[in-house]
């Protein structure tokens, strides 16, 4: 019953939401997100197909990550349970690659903790896409809108002022 | 000893995994710019120089003039792209 | 592949999924959203324990209203799929009520389109809840916390100035 | 003629499912007030009275002041509590 998993092998969501049911026996609300492989991608504004993505990460950071965000997102929004499923390795057009479940009370906990947890996940997780398409090979920056979504957390704490704002999360960018 | 682990892309400008090396004179992050000269290509030293890339010790994000502990594990991480 | 469906019998969150997945195949983002019975309820402050709940509704009405709450999420937050499954007759304490699930391109649109379904459906769609329990029967009210969640859209609309505000969705209340 | 159907804990308080009405003098949906008078309990009338029900005209949501066609189905729809 890990709240972090980083695997190779593909998940199953049927499976995945009845053990959050089981598990979080008391909630109203069960909010799923689940990131899949698009078979288009609009890097630099060119249509190219994308056979499959090479998902790498740094063992032991990641999961140590994962779980704080996990704790953050807790904090502002509290919920039953929260669970990340990332997979690395190879990873082909359609398949899965990431899946956050929250179980809460509550919808809008459950929504809201969902979203903090993607939106952090994709900015401070230690999780390095490649590409491998048509156009050859190519590593994945992050993107500037992955950073406003963070970005907009931030100022919602500092607006409400409700949770610690210096973590790990926060990281010392220049 | 302090060991520095490359990722992703800058693996690939590294062409190594991870190197050891010694602390000598080595106190802060921003140190490892000269300390990792003769292990790894110029190039990488010179994207490092940039501060673009994100550093880590001992599994947390730390900034470029954070204090360096002897047995610091450091990664060397590009702008990170999961979910 | 109807987008609304009312029904007495229980839904597999694994199918379902499933399907949306065959029938939104460019998705890269999915959003679920289920709701089910909690077995304590918090009405006027006492706990008190649900047994099940009797769910009614006005067909008709209510299929058409959950499509134009579709309709109107899409004109705000594009995607490629929605669908809203609402059990209606006897739901006991810990069942599954209803799912609203989003595939959309990016998982901003996937996660804003869920949440404003629910609140519409919430508070425009024509369920009534009774609840039988320890304390006897009562039907159940709007909640004040959705009206305000719907308020919000409203805000959001007249501040984008982003989708048509006439709509039956928009209730002549005195 | 025209149709008036109750629901959930309003449905309690008329005591039936539904009723048709001649449409009458009626022109608006605030003339139902009238004209539901002879069919359901005066209490049911109290609280239409007092606007806290919504109201709908096939199938769409209505305001007390809406007309009403000849052919109406109108919904007395309590606070709606689904989801």
């Amino acid at each position: 019953m890990n709240d972090v998993i980083i695997c190779e092998a593909n998940f199953d969501v049927g499976e995945e939401y009845a053990k959050i049911c089981e598990q979080a026996p008391s909630a109203g609300a069960i909010v799923f997100f689940v990131g899949l492989v698009r078979d288009l991608y609009d890097t630099q504004g060119c249509a190219e197909t994308v056979e499959f993505l090479e998902l790498e990460h740094y063992p032991g950071m990641t999961e140590s990550l994962c779980q704080e965000i996990i704790d953050q997102a807790a904090l502002r929004f509290p919920f039953d349970l929260a669970r990340i499923i990332h997979r690395v390795g190879i990873i082909h057009a359609s398949e899965q690659i990431v899946m956050v479940a929250v179980a809460s009370r509550h919808r809008d906990n459950a929504f809201q903790a969902a979203q903090f947890i993607m939106d952090y996940l994709k900015t401070r997780a230690t999780f390095w896409k490649k590409e491998v398409g048509t156009r050859g090979e190519q590593w994945l920056g992050k993107k500037n809108k992955d950073v406003s979504a963070v970005e907009r957390w931030q100022q919602h704490d500092s607006a409400h002022n409700s949770a610690e704002s210096k973590t790990s999360l926060t990281v010392n960018e220049k | 000893m302090i060991k520095v682990l490359f990722f992703a892309h800058l693996r690939d400008v590294a062409g190594v995994n991870q190197v050891q090396l010694p602390v000598g004179e080595m106190v802060r992050v921003r140190d490892l710019l000269d300390g990792l000269g003769p292990y790894v290509p110029d190039s990488l030293i010179e994207v490092l120089r940039d501060e673009s890339a994100m550093v880590s010790v001992n599994h947390k994000y730390a900034g470029w003039d954070a204090l360096l502990p002897d047995d610091a594990e450091v990664g060397i991480l590009p702008p990170v792209s999961g979910g």
